[in-house]
């Protein structure tokens, strides 16, 4: 028997990237500086991101697919690492955390996000969501003599673990219902059987699952723990990969596997993303600890990005992306300046910060704002085409509410910009500022004000 | 720019002069400022008297005001009958009163300020005669006011003074809040606020009615009674005399000219400027007519008991300006101006010489510590005397000729005429008695000052006692161009004044016959000599009678004596509830309790929910495995309940 | 028949075994236990004639990973671990909620709609070895998969490693 | 013939207790092995619905999910090891220290 | 026009600040003066508008077009009428008065002070200037962020709890207008055009939801009552120059939205709405005025004030007729200058005795007698006496008022009574009366003080005896206006039943 060899291109980026990843194992044992491998990762992605856009096509009997969609992801996880890495160059050190595998894993991690993005079936999301998990688990305990970055990794890895086989018992009920894990065939077959309680049952598995990916409430409690625990550089990292690609697979899955379940999948996710807004914002405005206060925020920011899947048109997924890229920029940026302050981890430790130092207190406001949504910053435009999508689709109360909880949250965002412009300096705070960790706050903050205010360098918004 | 524009605008010049330079540059010059600009204003007044009485009438616009819409006012001048004796009344008076201050403030830091406000005052009073549509009478209405509260609270350090001032203004604002909305009526319904238009389009809203509180209220009638509200503060009528007593916290020459002879005549002023919209409504005038009377008879009651030589003016002030309005209100509006004109003199002369007196007994004010003044200063004695027999309406004299007017204009006004006539009469008996209750009391019998005080006495300065002078001549002569034809046809000279303002003001038609008119002619003079006679009698002959008249009748003394308590209720039912609900409502409940409550409460609520739920937020895996749980079991159900219900 | 008690013994031991397996106060127990319930899968897997998975489930399941269970077991001390209460506090709602949801499911499961049959008939399987059949499925079809499954596994090295080496 | 139903019971009864060894139990290694419990489970509903569907690939993705399952222990049981060392607890109410 | 004027006149300041942001913030010389000299250059950049401006048509001019996000149909469109010209104007001129009152008394972070200032000056004028509903949006929000740092960084001691409050009222409202800018867009084939929008008509129902979406945002900037709590704290406890801007320019930007949308794009809900707008005036008018009597705090009794003023304003709006909506921007523009003027004039006498507990003063006429000159200026204009500009507004206002409905009106009419009570207290309270020996010996007025009052002063009795100068520029936007207003399609029943109901 004849076995016919599959056409490669559409996944060169993730070929790349794992061939990187492995190399790079072995090179670990080369060089005692570590910082080559953060250059090396960071030429790969480069490289990697050079090749996407000739990576389109399907492949491996279509369960493998690299479209727009998945491209524009790919972008984003890529951006993702290449920031990450910036940030945590002189940052793991100091952590005592700085093993050559940080960056392999990293790139692994990526590589299975790529593939979440890019799965056109079960099976390949599954594998793929496993590799980007176990390596994320990894990273979160990296410091592996810190008890805070043990913890971080078990309770993420053991509700990890529950929530993804809850997946695989919703794929497996599916499968037995459709004799396939293809999305494309399932959607098919759905169309004959319509569906039915157990099909729903199996649905709501899946979605519950990737509801945890993303940490929306209530399968959201994992994450400020471990954002809290986990070295500031990985949560920077896990804040804005995993959730992207959860959201990427809930686009993918729920548009073409559900299509036609999608008054069902609606009303769930209408209700898990008023909670998200709800607790996400609520939550944030208790807390003393910037990472658990961006834990809780980047959870809010997951309940409007829900919006967009909501509104279950091709303008909402597109608004749900762009929102997702200006998230990256503006959430990383505030990781940055959580790394690049000595002593950044409490939101009282930002007292005075204008005073001592000026532009460092001008880059967090900046970002406070962006995330608050305030034009010209770029968080505004992804609000303002969440909202846009949303009304368009006819759920105009839904955006009220969503509007009321993001003037509520700028509560909470105001306190970091008080702290730092209205309340007395306690004491002069001592900054570490690395090459690497200005260009990516440079990166950051352009992005924040170029998409604030010429929006259309964003792909997808010539398509809305 | 023509020579009428000149007028207001001298006046003008003189303040900017004064208020920009006066504190550095001018100082104590400032008169000479002042005084050449208002003596140039009466001149040119005089000037464009004699043209009105060759019966020229002016009717101009200076430039265009304000335009919205149809909306267009200009600032212009009307310069008839009315505002020609207008202008020499203000002019002539202000003039002698700036000559007076001369020596009155001399040496006061605030020299200079003191004439720039007087500069001030004639030039809003000027536009308020002058003006030729209500917006722009409206300005002068409120300039002459900030003047006046200006020179009220002229001595500012004294809270009295301050809160007079204070008082003036807002007391008036009550009633310009009417006079505005009449002028919006005015404006709603006939389309303009310039006399032209408004005398000429008036008769179209005879008869229309307009909806207010379910009843039907008759248009003209309302607009009427809107106006006269604003007449009522500016002229201090019952109800809003209360500011005027006050303002004789100010400077006294302040007092002649505004508090006397010219601001608060303006009410008097604009009624008659608009009889042609009164006569229209009988009821309007009638309630002109008895607020006069009443006020009249009320300030007059007041004035007998009161011991403040000045607040005794200011009484017979107000009494007066009731006079004025009684004539108005039985339409013989010539009478009441005429009135207004003659009383100008006198009750200028009146204060004048009460500020000659305080003058002479630094600042002392109680006329039961006065006595046997007159051989100290004989020139105050003697122009005071003439003040208050024309005042008292001794037959010759200003007074006599102008209230026998008016009192034989309201005999022959019909019932109501008659009621306000007799009560007419009577004032003038009281007024008789209380003016010559001062003469006796201060200039009469032997000083109760003290020692010091006596020492100090003297006579006035020349400044102050010409004016006495010239003003005295008024007092005596200006009844002269209105003598009744009755006497004047004997004599050859005829009721000149009644022609003169014929064209403007009308004049009702007289159907008394000559008996009755000498009968009310002798029973005025009747009423003025019996006055006299027992203010003689009781403060000459036999002292003692008043205060055992005060003892019999202790109830009525005491209320005259608190002025009927009319400040206190007041300041009960308007001030005190005002302030208190500011305070203990508005702020407390409504912005404190109510708005802020939920402002800062909904914040607070979701924080205590926030930390609530971070207890949730254990830290124990389980606890988050099983709200996992929870939550799956949860949205399960839902859904399969949903997909069962459908 | 004869099958539906063979699988009725199954299922009952089965149960019984898992309710063991979470249970057992002493955590060696609750392995050994886990190992007779891999053993009865593996049974239940050649009922179905899948003979190769059933291999596979003992040599990688029992083989394997329950043998590093073992290990770290016994490498934790297991003193405390006897006193101690076995249960979370809450464990009445972790049970309620449990056999809610099973009714829920239970429930669900009669609207049960097989899909298509596949290709795959018992034939097919029987005449090319199971092992076979699956093989070239994994090598042709799921060729992709397969290959990230290494990558899992080489992350589960890298991983354990990072985690679990003592120095640098 | 055993009805398909039969299994796909057994399977969720066995993830069901899988599910409440994860909920109730304190002692980390014994909440990983509910979680087997719960793979398993499904590998087995999974092994008969392909035979009752005469289609291969759910064998496929057991053989997958048990190399995940493999690759899952391990990694969990090195964190646990790590865990191990800075504080001797295997009991989830040991490690709160992150909690609000 | 050689340049693009009206971008000059948005971007310079936002440019200026940018450049000041950059400089050492030792060199706090230079700083100021920079910071002056733009503001200066701006003003006299924008003088043209006023001179060039052709007064005899209601289009919009100086426009400006440019495709912004073609995706959206977002324009970025520049264009100012007869009602908004006024505002570029007046926020220029405010501005520099603002740079040179905080001259002295900002000593702390001087760099971000002045650049903070700038960047709001610009945002403001953008407000003004827009006609596109999306660049509208970013300026109206843009601007809290800077106003937000001048209240809460340089302001009192409660500043804090003042901008947060600032911020957060003024952000809801936003962000439900946000919604309705979004639903307008989805009806007016997506598009952002606000001239586009006038002339579509949209149905009756959603006009009201629409009406009372902008509502939300426009009451809380305006304030109208009940949502005028942050006024007070806002003013009382931000710095002068914040004082001023909040005074003179940001609340007018409610009123302004209120003309600029509200009216021309939902005709038929404003002229339902109208009853209840004027009601809600009215209590804010009696309300105000009321509770100054109250207050115990200079800056807090003129911001309570500025509520009643700007009562007056939403009346005459709301009246749909020529003399109302004129008074209305007039009173606007007046308020702007009136109580800009108070609120320097406090500040000038804050730097000196550093209180502003009403009975800390007292005699202050004795001792400062030129100050005490210019205040009472203000306190005329603002109890509005004849001869000040405060004076035309207000009547015109109660014209228009009336003419629409002779209760409110007259309700509207007490207003000027209170006015004149506390306004007048507070004068005497303040500089009548015995010297307070916390006034006691501090120098009267400098030149600067002087220079920054006067511009004012002056305006006030220019406006005050030639109103035409203003009126004639917004006479044929206005007359447009309410063609607009009260020409579109009748009300229907909805509409009724709501005005029966409000009767």
């Amino acid at each position: 028997m004849n076995i016919p060899f599959p056409d490669l291109t559409p996944a060169t980026p993730e070929i790349i990237m794992t061939i990187a990843a492995t190399v790079l194992l072995i090179l670990d044992l080369l060089f005692k500086e570590k910082g080559v491998l953060a250059f090396l990762t960071i030429s790969v992605a480069a490289v990697t991101l050079y090749t996407l856009p000739m990576s389109a096509g399907e492949t491996f009997g279509g369960m493998f697919i690299s479209d727009t969609y998945s491209t524009y992801f790919k972008l984003i996880f890529l951006i993702n690492i290449i920031l990450t890495v910036l940030i945590s160059l002189k940052y793991i050190k100091r952590q005592q955390a700085d093993y050559g595998e940080y960056y392999s894993l990293m790139l692994f991690s990526t590589v299975g996000m790529m593939l979440m993005a890019s799965a056109r079936d079960f099976i390949i999301l599954y594998l793929g969501l496993e590799l980007m998990a176990l390596s994320t688990y990894v990273l979160a305990g990296i410091k592996r003599h810190d008890i805070k970055s043990n913890e971080a990794a078990i309770k993420y890895f053991l509700l990890g673990a529950f929530s993804s086989a809850l997946l695989l018992y919703g794929i497996s009920l599916l499968y037995g219902a459709t004799t396939t894990t293809d999305f494309t065939k399932i959607a098919a077959q759905l169309q004959q059987t319509g569906s039915t309680p157990l099909l729903t049952l199996a649905m709501i598995l899946i979605a519950v699952a990737f509801s945890f990916k993303i940490a929306a409430v209530p399968f959201h409690m994992w994450a400020p723990d471990v954002y809290e625990g986990a070295p500031t550089s990985v949560t920077a990292f896990m804040s804005v990969g995993p959730k992207a690609a959860g959201f990427a697979v809930i686009g993918r899955v729920f548009f073409s596997a559900f299509q036609n379940m999608q008054a069902d999948w609606t009303s769930v996710l209408i209700g898990i993303a008023i909670l998200t807004m709800a607790v996400g914002n609520i939550l944030a405005i208790a807390q003393t600890n910037i990472k658990r206060m961006l834990a809780y925020s980047s959870i809010a920011h997951a309940g409007y990005m829900l919006l967009g899947i909501i509104a279950g048109t091709e303008e909402g997924r597109q608004a749900m992306m762009t929102y997702m890229m200006i998230y990256a920029f503006m959430n990383m940026g505030a990781f940055a300046i959580v790394i690049l302050l000595d002593k950044g981890e409490e939101i009282s430790d930002y007292e005075g910060l204008s005073k001592s130092r000026p532009l460092v207190a001008a880059l967090m406001l900046v970002f406070m704002f962006s995330l608050t949504g305030i034009p010209p910053t770029a968080g505004f435009i992804g609000k303002f085409n969440i909202f846009m999508a949303l009304i368009r689709a006819g759920y105009v109360w839904l955006a009220i509410v969503a509007v009321i909880f993001s003037a509520i949250s700028a509560y909470y965002y105001l306190r970091v910009v008080r702290n730092m412009y209205m309340k007395e300096m306690t004491a002069e705070a001592a900054i570490n500022p690395t090459p690497t960790l200005s260009l990516a706050l440079a990166i950051s903050v352009a992005m924040v004000f170029v998409i604030g205010i010429v929006p259309s360098v964003i792909p997808f918004i010539k398509l809305v | 720019m023509d020579k009428y524009t000149l007028i207001p605008l001298l006046p003008l010049a003189a303040f900017c002069i004064n208020i920009l330079f006066g504190r550095f540059l001018i100082k104590d010059r400032a008169h000479w400022i002042a005084i050449s600009a208002v003596l140039g204003s009466f001149i040119i007044a005089v000037m464009t008297f004699g043209e009105v009485a060759q019966g020229k009438t002016v009717n101009q616009d200076v430039y265009s005001w304000i335009v919205s819409g149809n909306f267009k006012v200009t600032i212009g001048f009307l310069i008839d009958q009315l505002t020609a004796i207008m202008l020499i009344v203000v002019t002539s008076v202000s003039l002698l009163v700036h000559i007076y201050s001369v020596g009155y403030m001399h040496g006061d830091p605030g020299y200079y300020r003191f004439f720039s406000y007087l500069s001030l005052f004639t030039f809003s009073m000027l536009m308020l005669v002058m003006g030729n549509n209500l917006l722009q009478l409206y300005f002068g209405w409120e300039a002459v006011g900030l003047c006046s509260y200006f020179l009220i609270g002229f001595w500012y350090e004294k809270k009295s003074a301050s809160d007079a001032g204070k008082k003036a203004f807002i007391v008036n604002r009550f009633g310009d809040f009417g006079f505005g909305i009449g002028v919006m009526m005015i404006f709603l319904f006939l389309g303009s606020v310039h006399y032209a238009d408004i005398f000429g389009t008036v008769g179209t809203l005879q008869g229309q009615t307009i909806q207010m509180f379910g009843y039907n209220v008759d248009l003209i009638t309302l607009i009427a009674l809107l106006l006269f509200c604003g007449a009522v503060g500016k002229s201090a009528q019952i109800p809003l005399h209360v500011w005027l007593p006050d303002a004789m916290e100010g400077p006294t020459p302040v007092s002649a000219l505004i508090h006397a002879a010219t601001m608060v005549t303006a009410g008097v002023f604009m009624v008659a400027r608009f009889n042609p919209l009164f006569s229209l409504s009988p009821i309007a005038m009638n309630v002109v007519a008895i607020t006069g009377a009443v006020t009249s008879l009320f300030a007059a009651t007041i004035a007998l008991v009161q011991n403040d030589i000045k607040r005794i003016v200011a009484y017979s002030t107000v009494s007066q300006l009731g006079y004025m309005f009684l004539a108005c209100g039985v339409g013989a509006y010539g009478a009441g101006v005429f009135h207004l004109y003659t009383h100008a003199y006198f009750k200028a002369l009146l204060f004048l010489g009460a500020g000659s007196v305080m003058h002479a007994m630094a600042g002392e004010l109680d006329i039961q510590k006065m006595g046997g003044l007159k051989k100290y200063m004989p020139v105050t004695y003697w122009t005071f005397l003439i003040a208050s027999l024309s005042i008292a309406g001794v037959p010759g004299l200003a007074g006599f000729f102008s209230k026998d007017e008016i009192l034989w204009m309201a005999y022959n006004g019909g019932t109501v005429g008659r009621i306000v006539w007799a009560m007419g009469t009577v004032v003038a008996a009281l007024t008789a008695f209380y003016s010559f209750r001062i003469i006796f009391l201060a200039f009469h019998g032997k000083f109760r000052g003290t020692h010091e005080q006596e020492h100090h006495l003297h006579e006035s300065p020349k400044s102050m006692t010409i004016p006495l002078m010239i003003l005295a001549i008024g007092a005596i002569a200006a009844g002269w161009v209105g003598i009744p034809e009755l006497l004047g046809s004997n004599i050859g000279v005829g009721n000149w004044v009644a022609h003169f303002f014929e064209p403007v003001l009308g004049h009702p038609e007289v159907h008394g016959t000559h008996e009755e008119e000498w009968m009310v002619i002798g029973i005025s003079i009747a009423a003025a000599f019996g006055g006299i006679f027992f203010a003689w009698v009781f403060y000459a002959l036999k002292p003692e009678i008043p205060r055992t008249l005060a003892a019999t009748f202790k109830g009525i003394y005491t209320t005259l004596w608190n002025k009927y308590y009319i400040d206190e209720l007041y300041d009960f039912i308007i001030v005190r509830p005002t302030k208190w609900a500011a305070t203990n409502v508005l702020m407390a409940v409504t912005d404190g309790g109510i708005i802020e409550g939920i402002v800062n409460g909904v914040p607070k609520a979701i924080g205590n929910f926030g930390e609530r739920l971070r207890k949730l937020q254990s830290g124990h895996l389980q606890h988050y495995a099983v709200s996992m749980a929870i939550g799956l079991f949860v949205i399960m159900t839902l859904v399969l309940i949903a997909s069962a219900g459908k | 028949m004869l099958p539906k008690i063979f699988f009725g013994y199954f299922a009952v031991a089965m149960t019984v075994l898992s309710v063991l397996i979470i249970t057992r106060r002493n955590p060696v127990h609750s392995v050994l236990w886990m190992l007779a319930m891999f053993f009865h899968i593996a049974a239940v897997y050649l009922f179905l004639n899948a003979e190769f998975l059933a291999a596979v489930q003992l040599i990688l399941y029992a083989g394997a990973i329950l043998v590093l269970f073992l290990f770290v077991v016994m490498m934790l001390n297991l003193k405390e671990e006897l006193e101690g209460d076995r249960f979370a506090g809450e464990w009445p709602i972790g049970v309620a909620l449990g056999l809610s949801l099973l009714v829920l499911i239970l429930f669900v499961m009669g609207s049960l709609t097989q899909g298509p049959a596949g290709q795959h008939t018992i034939e097919y399987i029987t005449s090319m070895t199971h092992a076979k059949a699956i093989g070239t499925l994994l090598y042709t079809e799921y060729l992709f998969p397969f290959e990230v499954a290494s990558l899992v596994l080489l992350i589960a090295i890298v991983g354990a490693i990072v985690l679990a080496k003592r120095r640098v | 013939m055993v009805p398909l139903e039969w299994y796909i019971a057994l399977s969720a009864v066995i993830f069901i207790i899988g599910v409440v060894g994860f909920l109730i139990r304190r002692n980390i290694i014994i909440m990983l092995m509910s979680i087997e419990l719960m793979l398993n489970s499904v590998n087995i509903s999974l092994v008969a619905f392909s035979h009752y569907l005469q289609d291969l690939r759910g064998q496929v993705l057991v053989f997958f999910i048990i190399t995940v399952a493999a690759a899952e222990a391990a990694i969990g049981l090195a964190i646990l090891v790590a865990l191990f060392r800075n504080k001797a607890a295997i009991h989830t109410d040991e490690i709160t220290e992150m909690k609000g | 026009m050689s340049y693009p004027i009206l971008s000059t006149v948005i971007f310079l300041p936002i440019v200026g600040a940018l450049l000041i942001f950059l400089m050492s913030r030792s060199n706090e010389a230079l700083i100021k003066w920079t910071a002056l000299l733009l503001s200066v250059l701006t003003f006299f950049l924008s003088v043209p508008l006023f001179l060039d401006f052709d007064k005899t048509t209601a289009n919009m001019q100086f426009t400006e077009s440019y495709q912004w996000i073609p995706s959206w149909g977002i324009k970025y469109a520049l264009g100012v009428d007869g009602i908004s010209v006024l505002f570029v104007l007046l926020s220029t001129l405010l501005t520099i008065l603002c740079v040179t009152v905080s001259w002295n008394s900002i000593k702390d972070r001087t760099k971000e002070f002045y650049a903070a200032l700038l960047l709001t000056e610009g945002a403001m004028i953008g407000v003004f200037c827009s006609l596109d509903l999306f660049l509208f949006y970013i300026f109206w929000e843009a601007m809290l962020i800077p106003m937000f740092l001048l209240i809460g960084v340089w302001g009192g001691p409660n500043r804090v709890y003042a901008a947060i409050k600032f911020f957060l009222f003024t952000l809801v409202g936003s962000v439900l207008m946000l919604v309705g800018i979004i639903v307008l867009y989805l009806n007016t084939g997506r598009s952002f055009d606000i001239l586009q929008m006038m002339n579509t008509t949209y149905p009756f129902n959603l006009q009201l939801i629409l009406f009372w979406a902008f509502f939300a945002a426009f009451a809380v900037k305006v304030p109208m009552f009940p949502v005028h709590t942050w006024l007070p704290d806002a003013h009382t406890e931000a710095p002068t120059a914040g004082s001023v801007i909040l005074a003179g320019i940001l609340i007018k930007m409610g009123a302004y939205g209120f003309l600029r949308f509200s009216m021309p794009i939902l005709p038929e809900a404003t002229r339902a709405m109208s009853p209840v707008m004027m009601i809600l005036s009215v209590i804010a008018i009696i309300y105000g005025a009321v509770i100054c009597l109250g207050q115990t705090d200079l800056k807090r009794l003129i911001a309570y004030s500025s509520v009643s003023h700007m009562g007056f304003v939403t009346l005459g709006i709301f009246a749909l007729n020529t003399q109302g909506i004129q008074g209305g921007i007039l009173q606007m523009i007046n308020h702007g200058i009136v109580t800009g003027g108070l609120f320097l004039c406090v500040g000038i006498i804050y730097d000196r005795t550093h209180t502003r507990k009403i009975a800390d003063y007292g005699g202050t006429a004795t001792v400062l007698p030129i100050y005490a000159a210019l205040f009472m200026v203000f306190t005329l204009a603002s109890i509005g006496l004849p001869g000040t500009n405060g004076f035309i507004g207000e009547f015109l206002i109660l014209l228009g008022g009336f003419t629409a409905s002779k209760p409110m009106g007259v309700l509207a009419s007490t207003g000027i009574i209170i006015g004149a009570a506390y306004m007048l207290w507070l004068y005497q309270r303040v500089f009548f009366m015995e010297v307070n020996p916390k006034v006691q010996g501090h120098p009267d007025v400098n030149f600067r003080e002087i220079l920054t009052v006067v511009p004012l002063v002056l305006l006030v009795l220019y406006v005050g005896f030639y109103p035409n100068t203003l009126l004639s520029f917004m006479d044929a936007s206005v007359q447009n206006l309410i063609n607009r207003v009260s020409t579109a399609g009748q009300p229907q029943q909805v509409a009724q039943q709501i005005i029966e109901v409000i009767k």
